[in-house]
């Protein structure tokens, strides 16, 4: 247990490092982007005169290097800076966006982790019969659909023929929850089909990879069933390679939905992310960058610290 | 459009579909972009000067104008009896107030080109505001109906741009940047017969399919930007109506006048008579616009010129290829969708006509992101388009006088240069008239734009909205929709 | 060297093995198998095969499904038939390629880490973590910077891309076998990393890098048509399936079935890869049953 | 505890006739079992006897109704007090497996799920098949735990399978298997991958359970001297056939079948003494460790002369191993030297020479694992041939021929994978890659012991024969006395990382021992039907 938790605590250590890294990494890239939030700002207006004094206003002619420093000093202080665009506080404007952003991603990985893995063990259970071929079919074709196509695809079922959910999905802090989920679930279905096929696929083979081990010849000269010895005797084996694809979906239900959020009208920080790159909107991008690292890094570690849990020899060792 | 109601009523939510919101998106009508910010300024704010959808400039604010004593010097009257949403009355301080946020040095306006020519402002009592110019200007009351021109309140001689107060005829109760602006009626509104509504939402919907479906399904009364290649479906809703706004934005394609092989004048009419204008309405436009003679001054202005349609003739094409000493020509058009919905196909197009001709057009489609800055008056052949101005003058300073910011075909002609700053003066109607139509056909002629259309506004609304005459001069009835449109009894 | 020399003396011929293990093949697979053969077929023949050209204008937009125009025609009205035929061509192609590098520059790479082990192994997957972590949009943006626009580009950065993800799928499959007697034979006959990669651990990790071969292709194949937003790779008239889906998406809002042909063709071409796939990966998983 | 039986030991109570089982696949057929029958009464223990796949385990899992995956019992009968397995539907064969017959694994360390606890792997198929609740079935594993003198019979259950030995797991698994209080035991191998000490303690558990539980048994094994201790009858296999069959003692003393024979008489190898005085390995005071400050090693110096063989023995864990690793260059030795020739060696593998490594070479305990699956016997062979020697063409191929003759390999095996081969085989192409890159010393971790006698036999003979020849010097890896008899000139006995006594063969088995030597040397089983008895009177 103590050496889980110093696992942990390195990989937290070697977190923050990465994320130090990727700060600069983005602050540069963005600095080598052609054009700046004063040209981008002024668009197709933009006088030179007017982009020079937004830059200066904005503290853009300083050497990038102060501006990093100045950037990494105010995050260690907790201030994430202002919108060069709007002026808000970037915290202000993370704020629900990034709440809005887990409960979406949350939604879509509870009806799309317990689906795929289900499926997975169904199409691992009956391999090589019709059912198993007929999940896989269907999960194929739905990852071989563009994201934005599958979205409209329900949109116009459910929304437009039947009429049962509306096809925006604006939800706002005053909701209830259960408003929210209503208004939640178009998005969070589109992207279990996304996601659903990998994880599914997955399950699948881990759990098939399995299957040859003496212990679950053991299992079956037991007398068990299969079911249970899928679940029981396998499943818990196969988790290490299974977290890492999920872990993968988790990240993208969080980092990579901009498309949903733009189909259905969905206020999460994918959208916010884009229009901040396309603005060059510095501390906005820097700040939802982090997020999205920082989702990636502690999902990774997460991945890690299940693969760990799950195998009894690295959580007990002798 | 739809037939005008004759009796409009008060009340209600109307909720309003918009193509282009940001997150990016400020409050400060110096950086007003887009036709989102546009719409929800229109609504809080009003401006010195208002074009009516007959397309005539009236007072809004300013009671009346006049050059004093000559185009140089303009007066404005302002109406008395206004006040903001915070309760401060309207006073030419903040006319003062306002344009100052836009001039000088430390502007960061994206309208600091527009208000250039001002020398100084200067007030005259509380109601009167002096404007003078560095030279002569007889269409300068048009500008102050720029978009960005919005009248703020001010304290100590400065304006808070991001606080959202106007005298507009609603109040700004939210602004979320990207999601939705929410504005209330203003009790006190000074017009009668304006903002109708109780209520106004404004959503920002980027995807056209969205939106559609947000208009169908009865969450949004009105959308802009219908999907051109599906209206025809769009129309078969009988619930909904199509509103077709015919209108001078331009679409067109800048070649670089002083870059081979545009810089031979054979070599720029050769395109112009490779393109099929009709064709490209109809295919990209599907119908919603009209042809363009390479030139951008359009029927709405005062100073139209109606040349002759320029037709698609390859052979023509291929005699003035010719003419330049080519017997093929092969040429890289730059473009992207971030220019406008189609334009990519546009150009596609393009290419299929001018093949005939012996013209091979190498379409390059560019990154969206970083268009403006590294494509366009970077490559010597791309895409672009332009909203319409005020004013001929207003376009051609802008985009064909030899120092205009956006002289994107790099286009030196003395003759146009002179004749521009001269109609300027021109106080005589027929005179100017005659100067700006001999710009025209300069343009037509010599200059560096191969325009094949006039896109229409195409925007869709429930049939329980209802309107008048819809405005051309800007999107969603020159973006005054909040204020002039209202629910059916 | 010595496999050239020696190769003469094997008994089976390649088309014998080619054919035995076809007659062992499980139906799926060989109907994976034909499928993918008729893909190649169109990819070769397309302009046989095409009625009219990949981006000549000849009807109406959106003509109905007729005997002229089998599918009807485009938004511009171009013949649906006829470019889904070509785009088979445009994008199977750059898709392949680009999965392809994605695996070799992944594989490589996760194979050095799982082989040699220690600080290499830190920097290189902390590096892919960084990698991963950054925002698609800005990397793409910053490749595209560096690499431009071209379809070489968008094979590079697709290929950069994916082959951050297929570098963690290697490293953890290559571990697994980078610990065999085997491998440890070959270090203390004193075998250099590079034979120890491509003889020992590569022969022996294929069969879970062909079943993520199945997935990633897919995935790549939507991600060039959804990267051509930034201008990327394919340049227009040029169909690719992708951005026909896209083009059209439209119609399906109307109940229109047009943009589900395009979408189609990648679904079959999809799930034939992956039946293939499931019967490789089967033959190794040493399952009959 | 014992529950209704058969008493009348007559009738069988399993029954197993004609039966015939075959590889299933599109290709050609082949017959794995041909037509064996055999019949178990109740509470008499059957041994299964014969070489690597003779068919033993296809046997012994077809009395389950069971056939692993890729085969398929074509015909025969297999009943169960009348009843015959094979006719039921999947369902109701599953209520007789684990209940009334229980299978017990070769490697328990394989088939035990290593996400379980050991408890929950015993309780689980008393619950499965209603046979008791939970918390009965965990009284029940505790006393039999108890029984089968497992350490903290109540927490044992506790632990996961990882965290227990090698032998007590085998315990475990036996008695996991007796939780449905089966009619039927069927061990598969049960203590072939065990040390000799750790094999004594399973085989007296085994025998003692079946005992007091009065369980019939079916005993697979190929090492006849532990079927001798516990079958009460015996049948010979070979090739999926019945060679011989017979009561215990009289088969061990008459066989009849010249197969069975040749079975018996092995570990009559013998070796004289080959001493040249010349040393090619000498390890001088070495110390190792994994972990710093947890040492593996400690001390060790042992000297290989040329043309001699060192065996290393010792209990699973004392670090044979490591030392092999040390030597090789894997493990740098945090102190002490390595010097081969009298040059001293450089600790680690990247620093030495490609002549040092082609000097010392290795033979791997499993050739599984040891070949690389995916080459063919040509590369295997020809890759050290290429490496060190430079051999390409014409002079290679006649090399290649060489080595396979000299490791009595038929040459068109050089065209085959791995995987094609048979254990001793393969076993053979490992020993012919050492011997190809021409080397002084080789190091022979555990090279037989997963082989059957047969086949492993064979092996030890053709690395005498070699010594013989061309004065190759071996250090020998091994657990098994029985192989350091017959091929050792001296003798390192290690244990917990420390020697305990060393020296040459005949010094260090013969009298007087040191304790530790005296046990492992009372723990190799002898063909003696009695001998375990004795040893556990003499205990
Ligand atoms: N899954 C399988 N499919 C096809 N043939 C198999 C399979 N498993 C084993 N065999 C073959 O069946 C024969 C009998 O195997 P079995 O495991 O019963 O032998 P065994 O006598 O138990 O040998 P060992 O002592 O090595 O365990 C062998 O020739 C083997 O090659
Ligand atoms: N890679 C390793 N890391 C840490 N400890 C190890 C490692 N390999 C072996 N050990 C430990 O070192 C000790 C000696 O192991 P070694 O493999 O040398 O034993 P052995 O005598 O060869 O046993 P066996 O007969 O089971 O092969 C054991 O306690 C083992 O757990
Ligand atoms: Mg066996
Ligand atoms: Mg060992």
């Amino acid at each position: 247990m103590n050496q889980l938790l110093m696992t942990v605590a390195k990989r937290l250590g070697l977190g923050l490092f990465t994320l130090l890294i990727i700060s600069m990494v983005i602050f540069l890239a963005v600095e080598m982007l052609p054009g700046d939030i004063a040209t981008e700002i002024l668009g197709q207006m933009a006088t030179p005169e007017a982009v020079a004094a937004i830059r200066q206003e904005l503290g853009l002619d300083q050497p990038i290097v102060s501006r990093y420093f100045d950037w990494l000093s105010g995050l260690l202080t907790g201030d994430l800076g202002q919108s060069l665009a709007t002026g808000q506080p970037v915290l202000e404007l993370l704020d629900d966006r990034l709440i809005n952003t887990l409960y979406l991603a949350g939604t879509a990985a509870l009806i799309s982790v317990p689906l795929a893995l289900g499926l997975g063990v169904i199409a691992a259970l009956y391999r090589n019969t019709l059912v198993d071929r007929a999940v896989s079919m269907f999960t194929l074709s739905a990852i071989s659909m563009p994201e934005f196509f599958i979205a409209y695809v329900l949109i116009l079922f459910i929304s437009v023929q039947l009429g049962w959910i509306p096809s925006m999905s604006k939800v706002d802090a005053d909701q209830s929850l259960l408003e929210r989920l209503q208004l939640t679930i178009l998005p969070a279905i589109t992207l279990t089909f996304v996601t659903c096929a990998h994880m599914m696929r997955m399950t699948r083979a881990a759990i098939i990879n399995l299957l040859s081990s003496p212990y679950i010849e053991m299992a079956y000269l037991k007398g068990l069933g299969p079911w249970r010895i899928i679940v029981h005797h396998t499943l818990p084996n196969a988790w290490a390679p299974i977290v890492n694809v999920i872990v993968m979906n988790l990240a993208y239900l969080i980092t990579g939905v901009v498309v949903v959020e733009v189909v259905f009208v969905y206020p999460g920080l994918g959208q916010l992310m884009v229009d901040s790159v396309a603005k060059r909107d510095l501390p906005v991008v820097q700040a939802a960058s982090m997020i999205f690292a920082a989702t990636y890094i502690l999902l990774n570690l997460i991945a890690d610290v299940v693969s760990i849990v799950s195998n009894p020899r690295l959580l007990h060792p002798k | 459009g739809s037939t005008p109601s004759p009796s409009p009523k008060r009340g209600g939510h109307f909720r309003l579909g918009l193509s282009r919101g940001s997150t990016t998106d400020s409050l400060d009508p110096a950086r007003f972009s887009d036709v989102f910010m546009q719409s929800v300024g229109f609504a809080i704010y009003n401006y010195l000067t208002e074009v009516t959808p007959e397309g005539e400039l009236i007072g809004e604010l300013a009671e009346s104008w006049e050059p004093a004593p000559d185009a140089a010097r303009w007066a404005f009257k302002l109406r008395k009896g206004i006040t903001f949403h915070n309760g401060k009355p309207l006073e030419a301080a903040d006319v003062v107030a306002t344009f100052n946020h836009h001039r000088g040095e430390k502007s960061q306006s994206a309208a600091k080109g527009i208000v250039d020519p001002i020398e100084s402002i200067e007030t005259d009592g509380t109601h009167t505001v002096i404007f003078n110019l560095k030279a002569a200007n007889a269409d300068f009351p048009a500008i102050t109906s720029d978009y960005h021109m919005a009248i703020m309140p001010a304290t100590d001689g400065k304006v808070d741009p991001n606080a959202g107060i106007g005298t507009g005829g609603y109040i700004l109760e939210k602004l979320e940047p990207g999601v939705e602006a929410v504005v209330t009626r203003n009790p006190d509104y000074w017009k009668s017969g304006r903002a109708w509504f109780d209520k106004v939402s404004f959503l920002a919907i980027t995807d056209a399919a969205a939106r559609t479906n947000a208009l169908r399904t009865g969450q949004i009364d009105a959308m802009d930007r219908v999907d051109l290649k599906t209206v025809n479906l769009l129309k078969m809703d009988p619930n909904l109506s199509i509103n077709n706004v015919d209108s001078d934005q331009i679409y067109y394609f800048a070649m670089d006048t002083q870059a081979k092989p545009f810089n031979d004048n054979n070599v720029r009419l050769a395109l112009k008579h490779a393109i099929d204008r009709q064709d490209i309405v109809d295919r990209v436009l599907k119908g919603y616009g009209r042809l363009a003679n390479d030139q951008p001054i359009g029927a709405s202005y005062l100073n139209y010129a109606d040349l002759p349609q320029r037709q698609y003739d390859p052979d023509k094409a291929r005699h003035y290829l010719k003419k330049a000493g080519y017997n093929s020509l092969s040429v890289d058009l730059s473009t992207s969708d971030a220019v406008f919905t189609g334009a990519v196909d546009a150009a596609v197009i393009y290419r299929e006509h001018a093949a005939k001709a012996g013209i091979d057009i190498n379409v390059k489609r560019e990154p969206a992101d970083g268009y403006w800055e590294n494509v366009w008056m970077k490559r010597p052949w791309s895409m672009s388009y332009s909203s319409p101005r005020g004013t001929a003058d207003w376009f051609f300073s802008q985009f064909f006088a030899e120092d205009a910011n956006w002289n994107d075909t790099n286009w030196q002609n003395e003759r146009f240069n002179t004749l521009l700053k001269a109609a300027r003066a021109e106080l005589d109607a027929g005179k100017r008239q005659e100067m700006y139509a001999e710009m025209q056909a300069l343009v037509h002629n010599q200059g560096g734009w191969v325009a094949p259309a006039f896109s229409a506004y195409v925007s869709a609304a429930t049939k329980a909205v209802g309107h008048g005459k819809i405005a051309t001069n800007r999107d969603m009835d020159g973006n005054r929709i909040a204020e002039r449109w209202w629910f059916e009894g | 060297m010595m496999m050239t020399k020696t190769h003469s003396s094997e008994k089976v011929p390649l088309w014998r093995k080619v054919l035995s293990g076809l007659a062992e093949a499980p139906p799926t697979g060989l109907l994976g198998l034909v499928v993918l053969f008729t893909y190649l077929f169109v990819i070769v023949f397309a302009p046989w095969l095409a009625p009219f050209g990949e981006a000549t204008i000849v009807a109406d937009a959106f003509a109905p499904w007729s005997a002229e125009h089998l599918l009807g025609t485009d938004s511009l009205g171009r013949d649906i038939y006829s470019r889904l035929i070509y785009a088979a061509r445009n994008t199977v192609g750059i898709t392949l390629m680009a999965t392809l590098l994605a695996f070799v520059i992944g594989g490589a790479l996760g194979m050095v880490a799982a082989v040699v082990g220690g600080w290499v192994d830190q920097v290189l997957s902390r590096l892919v973590d960084m990698l991963m972590a950054i925002p698609l949009l800005i990397f793409a943006l910053l490749l595209l910077m560096i690499f431009g626009s071209s379809v070489t580009a968008l094979i590079l950065i697709l290929g950069c891309l994916e082959a951050t993800r297929v570098f963690r799928l290697t490293r953890a499959v290559a571990m697994n076998v980078a610990v065999m007697d085997y491998v440890e034979a070959a270090r203390l006959r004193g075998e250099k990393m590079l034979w120890i990669i491509r003889r020992e651990i590569l022969p022996n990790i294929l069969s879970p890098l062909f079943a993520e071969f199945g997935l990633r292709f897919c995935f790549i194949f939507l991600l060039v048509s959804s990267l051509s937003f930034l201008g990327l790779g394919l340049q227009p008239p040029t169909a690719d399936w992708g951005a026909m889906v896209r083009e059209n998406a439209m119609l399906i809002t109307f109940g229109r079935v047009t943009p589900l042909l395009p979408a189609a063709a990648i679904a079959i071409l999809t799930i034939a890869v992956n039946l293939v796939v499931d019967w490789f990966t089967h033959k190794a998983s040493g399952l009959s049953k | 505890m014992i529950d209704e039986k058969d008493e009348t030991t007559n009738r069988p109570i399993l029954e197993i006739r004609d039966l015939i089982i075959s590889t299933e696949g599109r290709k050609a057929t082949r017959q794995l079992v041909k037509s064996v029958s055999l019949s178990l009464a109740a509470g008499e223990v059957l041994g299964l006897i014969g070489e690597s796949g003779a068919g033993k385990s296809t046997i012994g899992l077809a009395a389950m109704g069971y056939a692993r995956d890729g085969m398929r019992i074509s015909s025969g009968e297999v009943l169960f007090k009348g009843t015959d397995l094979l006719k039921l539907s999947e369902r109701k064969r599953r209520q007789f497996r684990g209940k009334r017959i229980a299978y017990v694994a070769q490697s328990a360390a394989a088939a035990f799920n290593p996400a379980h606890k050991l408890i929950d792997q015993y309780t689980e198929a008393a619950v499965a098949h209603g046979v008791s609740d939970a918390a009965t079935a965990e009284n029940e594993a505790i006393e039999l735990y108890r029984e089968l003198g497992l350490p903290e019979p109540e927490t044992f259950g506790q632990r996961y399978p990882h965290q227990v030995s090698g032998g007590q797991l085998q315990r475990a698994m036996v008695a996991a298997s007796m939780a449905c209080h089966p009619d039927i035991l069927v061990f598969d191998e049960p203590t072939t991958a065990l040390d000799v000490t750790t094999q004594i303690e399973v085989l007296t558990a085994i025998r003692r359970t079946i005992r007091n539980h009065h369980t019939a048994a079916i005993y697979i094994t190929h090492d006849l001297a532990v079927v001798a201790q516990i079958a009460d009858r015996i049948m010979v296999l070979r090739s999926g056939e019945l060679v011989e069959e017979g009561k215990t003692e009289q088969l061990l003393e008459q066989p009849k079948q010249e197969y069975t024979r040749k079975l018996l008489s092995v570990r009559n190898l013998h070796k004289d003494d080959t001493g040249s005085g010349e040393v090619v390995l000498s390890v001088d005071s070495v110390s190792a460790e994994y972990k710093p400050g947890v040492p593996v090693l400690q001390d060790i110096s042992v000297q290989v002369e040329r043309g001699r063989t060192v065996a290393l023995v010792g209990e699973s864990g004392s670090g044979k191993s490591t030392l092999a690793r040390v030597v090789t260059g894997l493990l740098p030795p945090v102190k002490g030297g390595i010097k081969l020739h009298n040059a001293p060696l450089t600790p680690t593998l990247k620093s030495r020479e490609k002549d040092t490594l082609r000097r010392l070479q290795m033979i791997y305990q499993l050739p599984d694992t040891s070949l690389n699956p995916r080459q063919r016997v040509r590369e295997i062979i020809g890759r050290p041939l290429q490496f060190y020697l430079g051999l390409k063409g014409q002079e290679m191929e006649q090399r290649l021929k060489e080595l396979m003759a000299m490791t009595e390999l038929e040459e068109y095996f050089l065209d085959r994978f791995p995987h094609e081969l048979s254990g001793g085989q393969k076993q053979r192409v490992g020993i012919a890659r050492a011997l190809a890159a021409e080397p002084d010393l080789i190091i022979c971790d555990e090279v037989t012991s997963a082989l059957d006698q047969l086949v492993g036999e064979q092996i030890l003979n053709l690395l005498l024969k070699l010594q013989k020849e061309i004065g190759m010097s071996y250090l020998f890896i091994t657990h098994d006395l029985g192989t350091v008899d017959a091929i050792a000139d001296e003798v390192v006995v290690m244990r917990k990382g420390k020697v305990v006594e060393q020296g040459r063969k005949t010094d260090v088995f013969s009298p007087p021992h040191k304790d530790y030597t005296q046990k492992l040397l009372n723990s190799v089983p002898e063909m003696d039907p009695q001998w375990l008895n004795k040893l556990l009177a003499e205990a």
